[in-house]
């Protein structure tokens, strides 16, 4: 019994891999995008056994209740993008911008940013982490970079460049702990297992944990995009092709938030560690303003959804960094809810594009009238995205604040304060291209709007009825979080 | 509006002759609302009054303060209220028609009517029989506020005394029977013993003949006296005439210029501030890479320093 | 048995106050008369109007309306009932605690609705004119009512007509705030009545009338009802500025006919003293510019404020 | 003997550091290419001797990767690619070269303060070679930020690289998979400079940044 089970978490990252490889191979865009979604959709599946069965840990990867979170939700958003994606690459190609060849590459490093991510999510020891977030991140830059316009090239320099410097920093941190764990653990493998590290935790010497902290946050802190490392989200999300930007926010990071989270918790069992929680919070806040005044002066369409992330990173950030368990729920809740939300907004925003053929605001006019299903979508979308009561991230929100009020009643107010700015400025955005006298269109497209709907309806779902047994696992998790 | 078709009260006028049953209503409605004795709005007000007569019990020294002072500010309110209403039902109502679907308007049909006039009705019930009321009321109140009024069931002639008999008390019917009764009494001896013939003229307008309907006041004018004593104070009014030299043949314009107080001194610099801010920090989104890179190194730097001492 | 008494002595006040209403117009038409060395008309005069009006005919114009012709009675009514309630001869009377001061002045107030609708009936710019200095002077004139009626009941500890003229009479002590009631309650009285320095009750000059303008197109009874119901105003002012303020000679309501005529005599005698005040006002002052009125109103609210203010601030003060 | 290793490691560490000054010194580009491999050089000599050290096998392989890839292989094609960019005669405008020394010395003065009271528990040898790791790491920041030109800015991360693998090596026993992906994902992120290299050449003609920076997206 237990040995298939070792298989599921196996395979979580195996199939991805082969698909990775085969559609490399693959010539034909037509079939390779379905064989890109039966990939993801397989994966998904397993992913939802993993939420059922408990399955037995050994070598490289293992499970727990944390990653089960980021996993189920990755695998989910990975399994709808891959859908959307089938209908947005048509368009590209009929359009021209794409060519086959690079469909082809398109498809594998698609696959293989899946695998390095449940590899990231599912890896038992710090290193191969490391490595799998490296690879999600290499993969992503040539993605960014798929269009070959100076612009896209530029993001995706810019992109590598932070990247790769931002890892540098993590893997110096991952050396750091291990630094810090070899004389409690001896040498060897077992010094970088999270589970020999949570346990012997408080042995290590803090002054290496500070240091090493450091350089983790800033690190993987790059990654998630929080404020002062934050330059290539932005650039990275408006050149790349849209579903990449719905995975990268949806999906890659969270990943990075995943690491640091994980790290928190090394550090927080470490009771002579500098807790970690106000530097979280200080990164949190200074993105959350710092996006949300940065959203009055956007002009392109998928800047200003960047941006919308980098401001809810950092309130999630903020959440996670204030700690306590209802601190912990809303931050999951609020991660969660803008995984969905977000990436159904770069769907709609996808198809936008395609349909004005620009993704300048300004340009962008009475969406209502005359794509209804689209502008209709995304005012949704925004609808839920600014935290607007029936949708689920105003419950996270209100969670996230009320916490704030109970523990620390001074911060609460520059968090209000930001999200009342952002909240002024995606109304004001929004309501300026889903109104008014339509613009004209460019192109028909042929839009998928299953994987949107679907992502909304779930947002209104946990808004309006949050299922006792999702509240009782994120609880447990928050608990776990410390 | 849809039995005229018109939407502002500048080109309505003498619908009450077009319309009799909606002016009727819209008469009812105009006086429950501006707080006329034998309404139901003249009760609530009452009750808050009285509220502001137990103040001086309260022990907080700002609220005792503050409370008379909402009590002018409600008394204000429900005079320039009852004036505004005046307008309305003046100007659209009364007088002669300024429009010809003014002219032309009708009654709306049976159902509009009925709903209109059972919500009178309920007004003057209410205005008439606030015991009544307030008693199904105040066990809501009682799990809001904590506190609950006495019962006015039991109280003699269905009046309501809020605190004690002997401080105050109202009591509606007694005083709209007292009207009514002294309205038709008077009706009927001016009849019997005065004349009751009356003849059709027309006006007399201190001697203008058939004056065209623009002469009437309109919304604007009959606003003008209050514009000019309590506009200047909230609203900052400015009001430019622009007369004509002599001979010059051109129509002399009035124009009235009215700003928000509030608007100009909390929202405009507000937004203000918002903007700079958002333009000071968009010059984070204009950096070369180099300098993005320096940002991450300073945050390094700095974090190293704070974890070495 | 004392039912009947009780009835009785409403009825009585009632009639009372119908009764010398006109003659109190008349009574101030001969005073100014007088001190401008004239011989001036009989103090019955006014009613002689009232009924001559009452005979005549009702010149209506075209397009006057059913609230044209049922807004004086409203008008009438409103301000008999109000007046009737205002003890003249004794506190406590059988309607007395029908309604209480606020709902005097409230009654006042619709009177002044239903008059300023009626004014802007007949759709001429005269009445607009009315209508809207009304409108205008009614915002000012009862905030500082309530003000008045504010500070009037804090000291007395009720809103009871006939309480607070049976506290007044009890403890009579100077106080400040009284005072400064007693002479916004003043400014208030002779603007809501329209007399000289607000508007000239004599002209129909057409620039400077409020009042009248309203009135302007109305004829026969209709306006024989009208005057009659400012005569009442009148009354009701002075007979709530003697009750509130000088209560001396005021009779219980149970107690019997021989205080009730003390106090009759003494009700006359108020009025007579009022009358010949509000003359002497009335002749050595000029009519004020329309626009200057409300610094004149506003004077009145500020110190019906500054007296509330200053009962709440030391209850002896 | 004890004594000998420990100086000698701590000479190549010194000398490693040593080398990071000197590339922030250098303007000239083939000249920054001749020092990097210099670097590469000397780190793969210390984590030999490292590997000599703690006797650790999977050292030498290390050792061996970063001297054929790093000191061979790169500066080879990265001299090819500068030659067929016609951009080997440039001479980079380096801001305030007094300015970028003392930082670089401050910077070496940080990392030793915050990293020696942090492992005060290691062996000696360990700690210095985390220390100048370090020293090392922000040199290698400090450079790619102080540089314009993208070829430089590569070497900066090259050198940042370099003392990654020296972290890696000195923190013994660490297990050799972790090595292997270390080199092996550096190994690829150089081949992705690679392929924009030649991309950006494609689009535009040199390689300076702020060229870059003209066209970007950001504009609006």
């Amino acid at each position: 019994m237990s040995a298939d089970l070792f298989m599921v978490s196996n395979a979580l990252v195996a199939i991805p891999a082969i698909a990775a490889v085969a559609l490399a191979v693959e010539p034909a865009y037509r079939r390779s995008a379905v064989i890109n979604v039966c990939a993801s959709g397989a994966t998904f599946l397993f992913a939802l056994v993993l939420l059922i069965v408990e399955p037995e840990n050994g070598g490289y990867l293992f499970v727990d209740d944390l990653n089960i979170v980021f996993v189920v939700l990755s695998t989910f958003i990975g399994f709808t993008t891959s859908v959307y994606s089938a209908s947005y690459i048509d368009h590209e190609i009929e359009t021209g911008r794409l060519t086959s060849t690079n469909v082809r590459f398109y498809h594998a490093m698609y696959q293989s940013l899946m695998c390095a991510m449940n590899l990231a999510l599912l890896a038992s020891n710090i290193g191969l982490m490391w490595v799998a977030v490296e690879v999600a991140t290499l993969t992503t830059v040539l993605m960014v970079g798929i269009y070959r316009t100076p612009h896209a090239l530029e993001a995706a320099w810019k992109y590598f460049i932070l990247g790769s410097v931002g890892i540098a920093l993590a893997l110096f941190g991952t050396i750091l702990i291990y630094m810090a764990a070899e004389p409690v653990l001896g040498q060897g493998y077992d010094a970088m297992v999270w589970k020999t590290l949570m346990s012997q935790a408080p042995q290590f010497n803090p002054r290496m944990l500070n240091v090493a902290f450091v350089f983790l946050m800033l690190g993987y802190g790059t990654k998630v995009g929080l404020a002062p490392m934050h330059a290539w989200l932005p650039d990275a999300h408006a050149e790349g092709p849209t579903p990449i930007s719905a995975v990268l926010s949806g999906l890659l990071l969270n990943v990075a938030l995943y690491a640091v989270l994980r790290f928190k918790m090394l550090l927080t069992a470490n009771a002579a560690a500098i807790t970690p929680g106000p530097l979280m919070i200080a990164l949190g806040l200074a993105s959350l303003i710092m996006a949300a005044f940065m959203l009055y002066r956007r002009g392109d369409i998928k800047r200003l959804f960047a941006y919308s992330s980098i401001e809810h990173m950092g309130i999630i950030a903020f959440a996670f960094g204030m700690g306590g368990p209802l601190a912990n729920f809303a931050g999951l809740l609020h991660m969660t809810m803008h995984s969905l939300t977000k990436s159904a907004i770069f769907f709609s925003v996808g198809h936008i594009a395609q349909a004005k053929g620009t993704q300048r605001i300004a340009d962008i006019r009475g969406l209502t009238q005359s794509q209804p299903a689209l502008g209709w979508s995304l005012v949704a979308g925004v609808v839920a995205i600014i935290g607007l009561p029936p949708l689920g991230i105003f419950m996270s929100e209100f969670l996230a604040v009320s916490s704030t009020f109970a523990r620390q009643p001074l911060l609460a107010i520059p968090l209000v304060f930001g999200l009342l700015l952002a909240f002024g400025a995606l109304l004001l955005r929004t309501t300026g291209m889903a109104f008014g006298a339509p613009t004209p269109d460019v192109g028909e497209v042929k839009a998928s709007m299953l994987p949107l709907y679907a992502h909304l309806s779930l947002v209104l779902l946990a808004g309006v009825y949050l299922p006792s047994h999702l509240v009782t696992w994120f609880q447990n998790v928050a608990r776990l979080l410390g | 509006m849809n039995g005229s078709g018109e939407r502002s009260i500048e080109r309505l006028g003498g619908l009450i002759h077009s319309m009799p049953k909606t002016a009727f209503l819209f008469l009812g409605g105009c006086v429950a609302i501006s707080a006329l004795p034998p309404l139901n709005g003249f009760v609530s007000e009452w009750l808050v009054f009285q509220a502001i007569l137990l103040s001086p019990s309260l022990p907080q020294w700002t609220v005792k303060l503050l409370v008379p002072a909402v009590g002018v500010a409600l008394a204000l309110s429900a005079t320039l209220g009852a004036g505004c209403y005046i307008r309305a039902y003046g100007v659209a109502f009364l007088g002669r028609p300024r429009s010809e679907a003014a002219r032309t308007a009708t009654d709306p049909d049976r159902w509009s009517l009925g709903t209109m006039a059972v919500l009178l009705t309920m007004c003057l019930m209410a205005g008439l029989l606030p015991s009544l009321v307030i008693d199904t009321i105040s066990p809501a109140a009682k799990d809001f506020v904590g506190g609950r009024m006495p019962t006015q069931a039991e109280l003699s002639w269905l009046s309501i005394a809020p605190v004690a008999e002997s401080r105050s008390s109202y009591n509606g019917l007694l005083v709209f029977v007292f009207i009514l009764f002294s309205a038709y009494s008077a009706r009927w001896i001016i009849h019997k013993f005065g004349s009751a013939r009356s003849r059709r003229a027309p006006a007399w307008d201190c001697g203008y003949i058939e004056t065209s309907p623009m002469t009437q006041y309109t919304g604007s004018s009959f606003a003008q006296p209050i514009r000019r004593t309590l506009g200047v104070i909230a609203f900052s009014v400015k009001e430019r005439l622009d007369m004509p030299a002599p001979g010059d043949m051109r129509p002399a314009r009035l124009s009235i210029e009215i700003k928000d107080r509030i608007f100009d001194y909390l929202y405009a610099p507000l937004t203000r501030a918002v903007e700079t801010c958002a333009s000071g920090l968009n010059i984070l989104s204009l950096l070369t890479i180099q300098e993005y890179l320096a940002l991450v190194f300073g945050a390094l730097v700095f974090l190293l320093v704070l974890v070495a001492i | 048995m004392n039912f009947l008494f009780d009835l009785v002595a409403q009825g009585a006040q009632m009639l009372l106050a119908l009764a010398l209403a006109p003659l109190l117009i008349g009574f101030v038409r001969k005073l100014k008369a007088r001190l401008l060395h004239r011989k001036g008309p009989p103090i019955i005069q006014p009613w002689r109007d009232i009924i001559r009006l009452l005979r005549k005919e009702v010149v209506l114009a075209e397009n006057a309306s059913w609230l044209y012709r049922s807004a004086p009675y409203l008008i009438f009514a409103m301000t008999w009932v109000a007046a009737s309630l205002v003890p003249t001869f004794a506190t406590g009377l059988m309607f007395s605690w029908a309604a209480d001061l606020i709902a005097i002045i409230a009654l006042l107030g619709s009177a002044r609705f239903f008059l300023a609708l009626a004014g802007m009936d007949i759709g001429t710019s005269f009445g607009g004119i009315g209508s809207s200095r009304e409108a205008m002077f009614g915002s000012l004139a009862e905030p500082a009512t309530i003000m008045i009626v504010f500070t009037v009941s804090f000291v007395a500890g009720t809103t009871q007509l006939s309480e607070i003229a049976a506290y007044m009479a009890g403890n009579l002590e100077l106080r400040a705030s009284v005072g400064m009631a007693l002479v916004a309650l003043l400014i208030v009285a002779i603007a809501e009545n329209g007399r000289v320095p607000v508007d000239n009750p004599a002209t129909h000059l057409e620039l400077t009338m409020v009042h009248e303008a309203m009135v302007l197109e109305y004829s026969g009874r209709y306006l024989a009802l009208i005057e009659l119901a400012s005569a009442l105003k009148l009354l009701l002012y002075i007979s709530l500025i003697a009750c509130v303020f000088f209560p001396v000679g005021l009779a219980r309501h149970d107690a019997g006919l021989q205080a009730m005529a003390i106090g009759l005599g003494a009700y006359v005698l108020k009025l007579a003293i009022g009358e010949g005040l509000l003359a002497l006002f009335e002749t050595s002052r000029a009519k004020m510019r329309v626009f200057r009125v409300p610094d004149f109103l506003g004077a009145g609210l500020m110190l019906g404020l500054l007296a509330t203010l200053l009962v709440f601030v030391t209850r002896s003060l | 003997m004890e004594l000998l290793t420990i100086d000698i490691a701590h000479m190549l560490a010194g000398a490693l550091v040593l080398t990071s000054f000197m590339l922030l010194y250098q303007d000239r580009l083939s000249g920054l290419i001749n020092i990097y491999t210099l670097h590469a050089v000397i780190l793969s000599l210390s984590v030999a001797w490292q590997a000599y050290y703690q006797d650790a096998p999977h050292l030498y392989v290390t050792a061996g990767i970063a001297a054929i890839f790093k000191a061979l292989i790169i500066p080879y094609s990265l001299r090819r690619i500068i030659e067929r960019l016609g951009v080997h005669r440039t001479v980079e405008v380096v801001g305030g070269v007094g300015i970028t020394m003392l930082i670089g010395i401050f910077l070496v003065a940080l990392s030793l303060v915050v990293m020696l009271p942090a492992t005060a528990a290691a062996d000696p040898l360990a700690r210095e070679d985390i220390a100048f790791a370090l020293a090392i790491v922000l040199l290698g920041l400090l450079m790619m930020v102080t540089r314009r030109n993208a070829v430089s800015q590569i070497i900066g991360f090259m050198s940042l690289e370099n003392g990654l693998v020296l972290a890696a090596a000195g923190a013994n026993g660490m297990p050799l998979v972790v090595e292997i992906s270390v080199a092996f994902s550096i190994l690829i992120a150089f081949i992705v400079i690679g392929i924009f290299l030649f991309r950006i050449r494609e689009r535009f003609d040199n390689v300076d940044l702020f060229e870059l920076d003209r066209v970007r997206g950001g504009r609006s």
